[in-house]
């Protein structure tokens, strides 16, 4: 039980982030969803290369024992860099909006319809 | 070189070309069999208006969203349907693709 | 005639460095950069006619990054190009191509033209790294590279508030779709411990897990192409951003839909096929989900396009029924998978690709050039532009027929197919796609009746034809369109009949990485 | 953003460089220890950033100009990509690691197992560490500095 602890936090996370997402109007608060979504997937990958007792996989004066699998970790770094591009386009465009708009709330911010 | 085979039928578009020439030949046959007193400049060219005055040729064209009247008002219901679903909402976007995963979801894995 | 091995990379660098060269060489001079641009893709579309020769004649092509022979457990990132991958590069090539040139007079009075330049290669290269990797991680990052160029390219006129609007929502859906593709990358790396597309298809069980993978890509890829009713951001993104770049957002939503195909018909190919639910297959499940989705697209986009005022916005609901004809002829191939007539379902859907890219492509083009000479997007405010914008005319006639499927051109010899072939899979199908084409037509119709018919309206007296370079772009569209309608057997049987078999024979892409495999 | 108090200020004269010491030690050892490129210029950018918010955008656009970034991380980024090009040229495959195993710089071959570290491993991967890291500082900075600047002008220009 105590090992999937980390699988239920990823699937709530995820869903926090569709519920942001979905019900919240407020911009920021869907790039915040967006972020949620993003953060909970990478938990989903660094969680699936844990393996019981084992250690950073890095070789300098390492105790000696089992490693945790590298490979997950350099996918969740990659897509951590690609979350900071998205978080700060997504942000300037926000503030864009705000200019054109004045107002971040969802439901003024359509213009383009039907 | 030009004949795709689909199976159960073929297409050439050569075949279709030539159709297409022989109707043209056919259509200016047909042309020169019309009546020739036609005159530029005089009343004969005006449009008739059930008598009343031709308008200036600015206002003579009819405007895009008049086009096709009858169809988008004898399908005013569906038109409405539709336009309500196109929110332009970001947040009705996200919605509709839960609602399809949802839906694809329970298709696939039941 | 042999080509270097790393040709497929070198598809993918060269943008990538032209990319980054290019804010330098804008610091020297303008003129230099736009020639360098052009340069940069004339290469690097002969490199892709070259590898499609290579691969055409001698099969499929591997390139692994960083080491030459593959070590097992595979961890090493390769592009694997079969015909599939080289057709869609071939389209992105062509497309990218023709609006760099379409920029040139189009963009010309507009600043930070740098940035502008430097986004469209690196779209391109991201176009071309999903459609040529062999890896799901890769594919992921070249989505995103996607996307988020994409985005910014949407959002290019940022003193317009609709362009940026049309970016942000542009950008929600693409990031939530790129991390669902994520979290399913995720779920086949957990269970199987592979990243491959070609070692995962060769080892998939189709588990419940599985099942769930398969519809989170499907779902978030469906989406990023533009199927109803997750197509909302489509018309958009396509009527705010500038005329180019919603051409080149052709090339990216397609580079989507060669996504459902790589995971439909490669990844999970092996396991749809031997693995049957109760008494029917799970491919005729997945077909006809794709069909009924395809269908509402294609009705959905036609009857909405009818009434929009928005040139361009108008077009862009005509793109939404264009994919829908794809989808509904990948779907047909999919639900009747081994018969003859699928076959032909999925060539015709595949070639509609190629099809599609090019008709909507010319019509956004014309689109442009109309705001271009007359700065007017409603098209209640136009008429009578034939009379001065003779060229744009032709080619805009050229479009229409060709996106309404009407004979001799292109867009007809696709439908064709996709007509007869879903006839025998269900007639009702192919009545609602003939009737659909037909509304195409007619709003096209509307749209020349309006915008180049009539009187000669007094504010548009001192319109001028537009520039040599914009007539020159659409020439080579309209040129292709026409060359394909006259040859559809060319085409069909040397770019989309191997490109369909590529798909098709799942067995070959998986034992050219492991060796041994199915 | 405008000026904060001098208290700030004197502080972030201080945490200024050692900040920008860490950031370049976690981007000089990536290929030791956790961290790298990204990692790194990430902490030197929040220490730009850091700079940003004590003395007001419109202080520091006037030190840095946004195009000299722009500049800069075009150069981070060719460098990456032509390191991965010469891969190509010296060596067997594009992103091959040429360096490993030569007499030049970076080259020396570790011992497998648990010990201490030697700076003068892995080929080109402390290279292209470095590249990422010169692309992430003026990435990151200029998106940060941009935005700060930008709603800065909105608030100038809202009076």
């Amino acid at each position: 039980m105590i090992y999937n602890i980390p699988y239920i936090a990823v699937v709530g996370l995820i869903l926090l982030g569709m519920y942001a997402l979905v019900f919240k109007r407020n911009l920021i608060k869907m790039v915040i969803g967006i972020t949620l979504i993003e953060s909970g997937v990478n938990m989903f990958l660094i969680t699936l290369g844990y393996r019981k007792e084992s250690i950073a996989p890095i070789y300098t004066s390492s105790p000696g024992g089992i490693m945790s699998l590298p490979v997950p970790q350099a996918l969740t770094l990659t897509s951590i860099v690609i979350g900071v591009a998205v978080t700060a386009l997504m942000l300037s465009l926000v503030i864009h909006i705000y200019r054109h708009y004045g107002s971040l709330d969802a439901k003024n911010v359509r213009r383009l319809k039907e | 070189m030009f004949t795709i085979e689909t199976g159960s039928g073929f297409w050439n578009p050569i075949v279709w070309i030539i159709a297409i020439i022989i109707a043209y030949l056919l259509i200016y046959i047909i042309r020169g069999f019309g009546k020739t007193h036609y005159k530029k400049g005089t009343e004969q060219v005006k449009s008739f208006l059930s008598g009343n005055p031709e308008y200036e040729k600015e206002k003579m064209q009819v405007k895009a969203s008049n086009l096709y009247w009858g169809f988008t008002t004898s399908l005013k219901g569906l038109y409405a349907i539709l336009k309500k679903m196109h929110t332009g909402n970001a947040t009705d976007y996200v919605l509709w693709f839960v609602v399809i995963l949802a839906i694809f979801l329970l298709i696939e894995v039941i | 005639m042999n080509i270097p091995e790393y040709t497929p990379a070198l598809i993918v660098a060269i943008p990538l460095i032209g990319a980054f060269l290019t804010p330098l060489i804008s610091r020297v001079h303008d003129k230099l950069r736009n020639i360098f641009v052009i340069l940069v893709l004339v290469i690097n579309a002969s490199l892709v006619f070259l590898l499609a020769y290579d691969i055409l004649k001698n099969g499929i092509q591997t390139y692994i990054f960083g080491a030459r022979n593959l070590s097992y457990p595979i961890v090493r990132i390769l592009f694997e190009v079969d015909a599939m991958s080289i057709f869609m590069a071939i389209i992105s090539s062509i497309i990218v191509l023709v609006a760099v040139l379409y920029s040139w007079s189009f963009m010309k009075n507009n600043t930070g033209l740098d940035k502008y330049y430097t986004l469209i290669l690196l779209l391109t290269a991201g176009i071309l790294g999903m459609v040529m990797t062999g890896d799901m991680f890769n594919f992921f990052v070249f989505l995103e590279i996607t996307s988020i160029a994409s985005c910014a390219l949407i959002a290019f006129w940022t003193s317009q508030a609709e362009s940026v609007e049309a970016g942000f929502k542009y950008i929600v859906i693409s990031a939530m779709g790129a991390l669902f593709v994520l979290f399913a990358v995720a779920i086949l790396y957990g269970q199987y411990d592979a990243l491959n597309i070609a070692q995962l298809a060769d080892v998939m069980q189709y588990t419940f897990l599985d099942k769930i993978a398969l519809v989170l890509l499907i779902v978030a890829l469906a989406m990023k192409a533009g199927l109803v009713p997750m197509h909302m951001w489509l018309p958009d993104s396509y009527g705010s951003a500038p005329s180019t770049i919603s051409l080149v957002l052709v090339g990216a939503t397609l580079a989507s839909l060669y996504g459902v195909l790589r995971v439909v018909f490669t990844l999970y190919g092996n396991a749809l096929s031997t693995i049957a639910n109760f008494d029917v297959a799970v491919n005729v499940f997945i077909g006809w989900f794709i069909i009924a989705l395809a269908i509402l697209s294609i009705i959905v986009g036609v009857i909405m396009a009818l009434i929009q005022t928005d040139f361009k916005r108008l077009i862009a609901f005509g793109a939404v029924a264009e994919i829908g004809y794809m989808f509904l002829g990948i779907g047909a191939g999919l639900a009747a998978a081994g018969t003859a007539y699928g076959n032909v379902a999925l060539q015709g859907g595949i070639f509609h690709i190629f099809n599609d890219a090019l008709d909507v492509g010319l019509l956004f083009l014309v689109a442009g050039a109309i705001y271009y000479a007359t700065k007017e997007r409603s098209l209640n405010s136009m008429g009578g532009l034939a009379r001065n914008m003779k060229f744009t005319t032709v080619f805009f006639i050229i479009g229409l027929l060709a996106v309404a499927g009407m004979p001799p051109m292109n867009g007809f010899a696709s439908k064709l197919l996709i007509y007869e072939s879903t006839f025998q899979l269900n007639p009702i199908l192919a009545i609602v796609a003939i009737l659909c084409s037909i509304l195409l037509l007619a709003m096209f119709v509307k749209v020349f009746y309006s915008a180049f018919m009539g009187p000669e309206l007094p504010k548009f007296k001192k319109v001028k034809e537009v520039p040599k370079s914009m007539l020159f772009a659409m020439g080579i569209l309209a040129t292709i369109i026409v060359i394909f309608g006259l040859f559809p057997e060319i085409i069909l049987n040397n770019i989309v009949q191997p490109a369909a078999d590529a798909l098709l024979g799942y067995s070959e892409y998986i034992s050219q990485v492991v060796a041994g495999g199915i | 953003m405008t000026e904060m108090s001098k208290i700030v200020r004197t502080i972030t004269n201080i945490a200024f460089p050692l900040s920008m010491i860490f950031g370049f030690y976690v981007i000089a050892h990536g290929h030791l220890t956790p961290g790298g490129g990204f990692q790194g210029g990430a902490v030197v950018a929040s220490a730009c950033a850091m700079v940003l918010v004590a003395f007001g955008s419109k202080w520091t656009i006037g030190k840095i100009k946004e195009k000299r970034l722009s500049v800069l991380e075009s150069l981070g980024a060719i460098g990456f990509i032509g390191l991965a090009l010469l891969g190509l040229v010296f060596g067997i495959a594009f992103f091959h690691n040429f360096l490993v195993g030569s007499d030049y710089l970076f080259g020396i071959i570790p011992a497998t197992g648990s010990g201490l570290a030697d700076i003068n491993t892995a080929g080109v991967l402390p290279l292209m560490n470095f590249a990422v890291g010169i692309k992430v500082i003026a990435g990151l900075f200029v998106i940060v500095l941009v935005m700060a600047y930008a709603a800065t002008s909105y608030k100038e220009d809202k009076k």
